[in-house]
């Protein structure tokens, strides 16, 4: 095997394939086969073993689990290095013609959830509009569009908006004080169709919303950036997403990137290493590299990172 | 010699030892080809497949034991110590392949001898940059060790594939001459070559089985971790279906296999009678020339890719329904829907439904029509009472057919039905099916060891028994009702 | 052809139920039958005899219209049934054909039960009003027919498992199930034992007293038997048409003669 | 006689006159043939609302806007050194020749004369398509005799400005879009009166690789096109023969009983599993433990044999039970083996059935791809597989991988090309399937 | 049955080339064959006959094995062609039928040209050295089956084309081109004309001089004109077999007369 071979989220997809591409045209090496099919099924056949058969990078969009640590040692890849690339934001956009929005966690937590606290007591949420859940907002009936419990985002989404908007509202203290002790009834949504997942792509959710003009999509900065022309961004917490308010940490809902390398196969690959430090350099993951123009939220550590890369540091144990 | 050179020169002797056949056998009998038990052209088969098959077997087996047998003998040169920290004698054992390959490739472009092969070895570090302009790119310089390593297998490789050679010519050569002795009038070579060919059947047939056991064992591992870490009691009769990123999920099959059942249902109730109208309208009533022309068009809906019919679901169907029928009927505001799916899902399937049937009518002989006309029967009297009951296994072939693929489609579902577990009566509702979970939680970005993403292998294993229920039953319903012509 | 003979005859026949006129048939380029004239009448017994090949099927199916079911094949000339031109685009042939019946000449039972074999025809035309009187239909046409003894017991098993003599019982007795005006019978008794074959001719002369009946045969024996006219039909042509007595003892064209005497083919 | 006594014939009365019975017979005749009519309707109505919707979201696909203008491969900044030393001359990256690029556009623009307000370089450099370094470096390398001159180029343009000419961005979505300024398009107009900037036939949409989100106008079929080719090389060569020789083995020879049931059941259940399985299992047996490499088109095709077995042998079985018993029995009794019978007679009888099974089961293999989305097929590979034998061992996109992973991409741009992808996939199935419907034709007959 | 009177004449046979024994076949739960002992003798025709239904096609299709084709056919007891079972594990079918070949009683051409038709069984046994000689087969075999010169300007049309007649006889010519050991041939001239009967009945008579040859008829006079030995079945049992005079004129069991004097169906 000649080419180096990496899978993995389709989130970190689009940028992998930006770089391999660029790789192939600039190096000696053949270009990178890159892989969509998920972040747990990259880490899976980054686990499988070292090996030519093997891949040597799988791109993530969460962070590593123990289970794949464990999965990992078990099969030989003793070692692993972690990369995080920069981050990932999320924003929730609608149609370009409709209504303007300027949610809060708070706001989507009463729109969403199964039970809300109304008056201090909770109650099942009936809200129909987002007029009804925010007296600033407009009277539009409530339709999300958001990412299917397949995906990472929806994880993001979980922690970041829901719960949030969960303590936000008391709702969690409310649960809590009902017996619920982690406030898992937090994440539990309504199941009345006014919020859909979605387990297909953002562009499935951009065909649902040209479908369904007054609905709320959630997506990542970059696919809004490419389609500017057909949606509006709504801000959290009055903020407006984008590359610069994300990477200073004023936009709340974000997520860091990451691919991990099998070490074994550093040296041994044809191009490995090349690759990985082409990645991280300031040519391509820095602020004016094509990965941003993209919509990566460049990571200001970036030059850790690249330190790392060039020593081979592997990752420590999850803490 | 090169494994395709190899190949062409045992078929050649095959297409020789075919001639030598048939000569072979006219002269047994004398010229008369009639004293023959069997034609001419039996003989030179049966030769053909003795020079030819032994050969291939022998090649086949030899490329396969080959390189385990060589490997082994070569990893044992490696160092311990060139074998990087973390990294594995197999990873360096590729990295001796390719530089075996290099060595081949220089070799070969710059007509080296052995020696100054071996010669190489003094200048390591020039050599990866000579193995890079080969075209083999090479992570690091080479170790000595690997060098010498390459130069061995090169060189077994290279024994090994002469030794091949030889061996499997001498087969060929052996089973050619072996068969043509054999060769008398009363030779049975029909029977002969026939067993064999009916053996090839066999293992054809055998194809199928050893499919599914591939599919039982590539799924039951991974279903018995789901099951250990996910109460099957659960699985089998809960009704939620919510998985979780943090656990505590709910993963009850019964909302996905009740949102198959039902999409496949209405997608089938589409297309079964769409496609069975329009295959008696093709075969029955239609000019030739229309249906030369409309029978392959109608094909090409089961050729356009899924995820258009998914967009044309999702745009334009889906919208449609809700808007003309949810909203006003009060059903509902969802605009992907069972029903979405299930009628988009129908249209890809009219073919399967439709191009079976029609050949399998036009297979039913014209006496039955005539006999059925000559009694004063209308034309449609005569399809549904007489034809259709001939045709009837045909029929349902292509009806299993289709709802077979109904089960497995996903993309339509996806787009169409959409992505929610209901277990719901209201065709307007969205619901998803097994299929569409098992791509979702495989390809997702949950962990791979945990339930959510094992279920699918669960869920693959459920889809797989519940249709060999409904298959069996299919048979026994189909054994029942066959009746035969003439 | 003879003109002149067949209008005299016309007057003398009691009533003509299907005439024939100038009637061609070509399969695509094959002309296999050639100008015939012919009156069928009425609750008689015609036979068509002569050679094998000579057309004896390809004018009986074109008396029902059974021609247009092969693409190849073309019909020209005038049929009348009852005065009616059968060829009129007004006409329903499924219409002409409940009232002009068939049996072929190979015996083509549906892969159906014995019973539903029979049962077809009273079905589709509606003529039995319930399930008795179907039962009664059925057990009639193949007591007619002489089959009801051997299968009378496995009324339910399959039409296709009979033997070759027992499926043309069978296509006759479904036939006459639909009481036909007109019945056509292609070699009717060809498998069938003397017995069932004079079973079968009894059934002819029955259903002759008050329906028209043509039978192909190739057994000069049972064409004087149980036909009161007979044509003969040679290459295409119709040679000799008359009263079976005459044709049989006073032919009057040397072929017939021949033929009947056994000296063409 | 009695029979017609006791149920007076309801024939009887004028041809030309329809009874009652024969009329409502008629009438359901007629609705029965309007039923077929309705149905063979939808089903066209169906394929050509798809294929207008493919067609016109996907003809645009197929041409693709190009810039034509004289550019100097300028030697201080392609070979500094001076001595046309490739490996010198490889260190110069596709930066350096965009720079060169967006300087000769800079001077042409300056040429012709024309003038946009507040147009900055870097709104020049976004109007060429990054590939246009990356060709042009390939050429220069290939031929370093070309540093010095000046050559006329067409070179990519951006895919937003393609976008223009094709009327997907507008001035007013170009205001709102962070991709493209309004600028970009004033100069692009002035650029297109000038002739500079203008379509042509998208050869490269056929040829060319796959390429990243950053260069939809670039993206093309030519990988997907050869993975599809050999997969379905593989597919063809495997699953007719086997699918046909396994059923005429059940049909035809196997005895009847448990154990044929049990492979009839199999069959059948087969073709019930989700194309995703197949994938599972071709990773589990061709990946993990036959050692065959991922993204190959041999692990794919084998993959999709398997999934198109049961189609084939189910239409495969459905035919040959239609042929006659009687066709058999003929042949039999005249001393021929049944394997002639099967051969001679059988086989041509069936072949219609036999064609549209492998229609159908081609058409289904050619258009999957989730289980290529298990076994590493589902990817972005740039380099060309090498011929056949070889490879098939080389990683290879497939035409419905390349539509799979364009529909999911951000830029808009790739909708269209998506649908170009699908409008060549449908090309290549009516390819394969010609002589399958042309010698299904002929082999249609009645008996 | 009779076996005293079977050894005796086995004894006055020239030459027994099949012999059945105990010879049982069912279709399912139907015993349609009992019991039933015959020897063939070579180099003469024998008939079978018996009313429609008997199993006529039955027990001559278990001759040649033609019986294995229907799944619920079971055949029990020996039958031996030349002294050797044929039911033998080692027999092979296929060369069991090409010397013992077979005219089914429902005409069954191949739907391929009429030249193929024939040509079939020649092809696959390499009974021709080249196209020429195998185009002389052909032009025999259609000529001894009395079909040439209706066929010999088409023999390129299709088999299935012709009429019911020229299909039987084209079956016999498909049979007879083989040039089969035993022929066995179910009524073979039920469709035909008498001259056509006559020509048929020569070409059997024919055969006779090398072959021996087994027909089924329902035509006591042809069973009479063409067959030495004559074999009468009634409802699955062998009633009586001998001398074709003999029986005819002095049937021995009364079953016999019956069905000969017409008295039993
Ligand atoms: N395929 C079959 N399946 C079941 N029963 C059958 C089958 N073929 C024949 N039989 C039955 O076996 C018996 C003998 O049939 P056979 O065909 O041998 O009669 P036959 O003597 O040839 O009569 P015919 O003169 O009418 O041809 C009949 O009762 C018939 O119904
Ligand atoms: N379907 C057909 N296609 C072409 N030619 C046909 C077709 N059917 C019959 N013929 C030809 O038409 C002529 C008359 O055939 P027809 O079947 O009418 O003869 P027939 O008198 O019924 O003979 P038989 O007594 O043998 O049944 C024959 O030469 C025959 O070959
Ligand atoms: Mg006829
Ligand atoms: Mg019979």
């Amino acid at each position: 095997r000649d080419q180096i071979q990496i899978a993995g989220s389709s989130t970190v997809l689009p940028y992998a394939t930006i770089v391999a591409e660029a790789f192939g045209e600039n190096f000696d090496f053949p270009t990178p086969v890159v892989e969509g099919g998920g972040s747990g099924a990259g880490r899976k056949k980054l686990c499988e073993g070292v090996g030519e058969n093997t891949i040597d990078i799988a791109n993530s969009s969460s962070r590593i689990k123990q289970s794949d640590i464990d999965l990992c040692a078990s099969n030989g890849v003793n070692e692993i290095m972690e990369v995080r690339i920069g981050y990932d934001g999320i924003v929730f956009a609608s149609d370009l013609n409709g209504a303007e929005f300027a949610f809060t966690p708070a706001d989507w937590y009463n729109a969403l959830a199964a039970k809300v606290v109304k008056d201090g007591v909770l109650v099942d949420n009936t809200n129909k509009t987002w007029a009804d859940v925010n007296g600033d907002l407009p009277a539009q009936d409530i339709l999300a569009f958001i990412p299917g419990t397949k995906h990472g985002t929806r994880e993001v989404f979980d922690v970041k908006v829901l719960e949030a908007g969960c303590e936000a509202t008391g709702a969690a203290e409310a649960m809590k004080a009902a017996g619920d002790e982690k406030a898992e009834g937090c994440l539990a949504l309504r199941t009345d169709g006014v919020s859909v997942d979605i387990d297909g792509d953002y562009t499935e959710t951009l065909a649902r919303i040209d479908a369904n003009k007054n609905a709320i999509g959630v997506f990542g900065l970059s696919f809004y950036q490419n389609n500017t022309d057909k949606l509006r961004v709504a801000t959290m917490d009055g903020i407006v997403p984008s590359t610069e308010t994300i990477a200073s940490g004023d936009y709340p809902v974000s997520r860091p990137l990451f691919f991990y390398v099998k070490k074994a196969h550093l040296g041994v690959i044809p191009g490995l290493q090349e690759y990985i430090d082409f990645f991280v350099s300031d040519d391509m993951a820095g602020p004016d590299g094509p990965l941003a123009a993209y919509g990566l939220v460049s990571d200001p550590e970036l030059a850790k990172t690249q330190e790392m890369v060039a020593s081979g540091t592997p990752m420590a144990p999850l803490n | 010699m090169s494994i395709g050179l190899l190949l062409a020169i045992i078929l050649g002797l095959a297409a020789v030892g075919y001639v030598i056949g048939i000569r072979r056998a006219k002269d047994r009998a004398g010229g008369d080809t009639r004293r023959l038990h069997s034609l001419a052209g039996y003989h030179g088969q049966s030769v053909l497949l003795f020079t030819a098959v032994p050969a291939l077997l022998v090649v086949g087996a030899w490329l396969l034991l080959q390189p385990v047998v060589i490997e082994a003998r070569v990893s044992g040169m490696i160092a311990e110590s060139d074998v990087p920290q973390g990294s594995s004698l197999d990873l360096v054992m590729s990295d001796v392949r390719r530089v075996a390959d290099g060595l081949n490739a220089i070799a070969a472009n710059e007509q080296l001898t052995e020696d100054e092969i071996a010669a190489m070895g003094a200048d390591l570090g020039g050599l990866r940059s000579r193995l890079g302009n080969a075209g083999v790119a090479l992570a690091s310089d080479v170790q000595p060790s690997v060098f010498e390593a390459s130069r061995t297998y090169r060189q077994m490789n290279n024994t090994g594939l002469t030794a091949l050679s030889i061996s499997a010519i001498l087969v060929a050569l052996a089973g050619l001459v072996f068969s043509a002795s054999r060769i008398q009038a009363e030779f049975r070579a029909r029977n002969v070559s026939e067993s064999f060919v009916k053996l090839l059947f066999i293992g054809s047939s055998f194809v199928a089985v050893l499919t599914t056991f591939g599919i039982i064992a590539s799924l039951v591992v991974e279903s018995v971790h789901f099951f250990q870490l996910y109460p099957i009691k659960d699985f089998l009769f809960s009704l939620t279906w919510n998985p979780q990123f943090r656990g505590g999920s709910d993963l009850g099959i019964w909302p996905l296999l009740w949102g198959t059942l039902y999409v496949s249902f209405v997608a089938l109730l589409f297309a079964v009678p769409v496609g069975l109208l329009s295959a008696i309208y093709l075969s029955e009533y239609a000019s030739k020339r229309v249906r030369s022309v409309v029978k392959p068009a109608i094909e090409i809906l089961a050729g356009i890719p899924t995820i258009v019919y998914g967009l044309f679901a999702l745009i334009t169907v889906g919208p449609f329904l809700r808007d003309y029928f949810a909203q006003p009927l009060g059903l509902g505001t969802s605009s992907s829907s069972v029903l979405t799916a299930g009628l988009v899902m129908g249209i890809m399937l009219i073919p399967f439904v439709s191009s079976l049937s029609d050949d399998i009518i036009n297979a039913v002989p014209q006496a039955m029509r005539d006999g059925s006309f000559g009694l004063g029967a209308t034309h449609s009297e005569t399809v549904r009472q007489v034809i259709l009951p001939a045709a009837l296994p045909g029929i349902v072939g292509a009806i299993l057919l289709a709802a077979s693929r109904a089960i497995g489609e996903t993309m339509i579902v996806v787009m169409g039905a959409g992505a929610a577990a209901k277990l719901s009566l209201n065709p307007l509702e969205a619901m998803t099916t097994i299929t569409v979970k098992i791509v979702s939680q495989l390809t997702g970005d949950t962990e791979f060891a945990s339930p959510e993403t094992l279920v699918a292998f669960a869920l693959g294993m459920m889809l797989f028994i519940f249709t060999l229920g409904l298959n069996v039953i299919a048979l026994y319903v189909v054994r029942k009702y066959r009746e035969q012509y003439e | 052809m003879n003109d002149m003979r067949l209008t005299e005859r016309a007057v003398d026949a009691t009533d003509v139920k299907i005439s024939a006129r100038k009637v061609q048939v070509y399969y695509g380029d094959n002309h296999a039958i050639k100008d015939v004239d012919v009156d069928i009448p009425d609750r008689m017994v015609t036979a068509f005899i002569g050679p094998s090949g000579c057309g004896k099927s390809t004018f009986l199916r074109s008396l029902n219209r059974m021609n247009d079911t092969i693409p190849i094949c073309r019909v020209e000339g005038k049929i009348t049934l009852d005065g009616e031109d059968i060829y009129d685009r007004r006409v329903d042939p499924v219409q002409l054909r409940a009232k002009v019946g068939m049996v072929f000449q190979k015996p083509n039972p549906f892969p159906k039960s014995i019973y539903d074999n029979v049962a077809y025809g009273p079905r589709i035309h509606g003529l039995t009003r319930n399930k008795a009187e179907l039962d009664e239909v059925v057990e009639q046409s193949l007591r007619r027919a002489a089959l009801w003894n051997e299968v009378k017991d496995r009324l339910h098993a399959p039409g296709t498992g009979l033997s070759g003599g027992q499926q043309q019982r069978l296509c006759i007795a479904r036939a006459v199930a639909t009481s036909p005006e007109v019945l056509l019978m292609d070699e009717p008794c060809s498998a069938l034992d003397p017995i069932a074959t004079a079973q079968v001719e009894e059934l002819i002369d029955e259903l002759r007293a008050n329906f028209s009946v043509v039978i192909v045969t190739h057994s000069m024996q049972q064409a004087a038997r149980v036909s009161q006219k007979t044509a003969f039909f040679h290459l295409g042509n119709l040679v000799e048409y008359g009263e079976t007595g005459q044709i049989f003892t006073k032919p009057q064209d040397p072929r017939t003669e021949s033929y009947i005497s056994g000296r063409i083919g | 006689m009695t029979d017609a006594v006791a149920h007076p014939t309801p024939h009887s009365g004028s041809l030309l006159r329809q009874d009652e019975r024969t009329r409502r017979r008629n009438n359901a005749e007629r609705r029965f043939r309007l039923y077929g009519q309705v149905a063979i309707g939808i089903a066209i109505m169906a394929l050509v609302i798809l294929l207008t919707s493919v067609l016109g979201n996907g003809l645009s696909a197929f041409r693709q806007t190009f810039i034509s203008m004289p550019v100097t491969l300028d030697a201080a900044v392609l070979d500094k050194k001076g001595n046309r030393d490739p490996a010198d001359l490889k260190k110069v990256t596709t930066i350096g020749y965009s720079k060169l690029l967006v300087n000769s556009l800079t001077q042409v623009i300056e040429e012709e004369g024309i003038v946009v307000e507040g147009l900055a370089s870097s709104d020049i450099k976004d109007m060429i398509s990054d590939e246009a370094a990356a060709q042009v470096r390939d050429r220069v390398l290939g031929n370093p005799d070309l540093i010095g001159q000046t050559v006329d180029l067409k070179v990519l343009a951006n895919g937003r400005i393609d976008g223009y000419l094709k009327g997907r961005v507008s001035m007013e979505s170009a205001e709102r879009d962070s991709n493209v300024s309004v600028n970009q398009l004033r100069l692009t107009e002035s650029l297109v009166e000038r002739g500079i900037i203008g379509k042509s036939f998208n050869w490269g949409f056929l040829t060319a690789a796959d390429a990243s989100e950053l260069r939809p106008e670039a993206a093309g079929l030519g990988v997907a096109i050869l993975g599809s080719a050999y997969m379905m090389i593989v597919v063809l060569v495997l699953s007719l023969p086997i699918g046909v020789a396994a059923s005429i083995y059940l049909e035809e020879f196997a005895p009847k009983n448990r154990w044929t049931d049990l492979i009839e059941v199999n069959i059948s259940n087969l073709a019930a599993v989700p194309s995703i399985v197949f994938g599972i299992l071709g990773l589990a047996i061709f990946i993990n433990f036959a050692g065959l490499p991922q993204s190959a088109p041999i692990v794919g095709g084998l993959v999709l044999t398997l999934m198109t077995l049961p189609t084939i042998i189910i239409t495969t079985r459905a035919a040959i039970k239609a042929v006659p018993p009687s066709i058999r029995d003929a042949a039999l009794g005249i001393g021929a083996s049944k394997m002639q019978t099967v051969f001679h007679h059988v086989l041509p009888l069936a072949m219609p059935g036999i064609l549209t099974g492998a229609i159908i089961g081609l058409a289904q293999a050619l258009g999957e791809t989730a289980p290529l989305l298990l076994i590493g097929m589902v990817a972005f590979v740039r380099d060309f597989p090498a011929a056949p034998p070889e490879g098939l061992f080389d990683p290879a996109a497939a035409l419905p991988v390349q539509v799979y992973n364009w529909t999911q991409r951000a830029d808009p741009a790739f909708v269209e090309r998506a649908s170009g992808a699908i409008i060549v996939l449908l090309v290549f199935l009516l390819v394969m399937n010609t002589a399958a419907i042309l010698l299904r034709r002929r082999f249609e007959r009645r008996w």
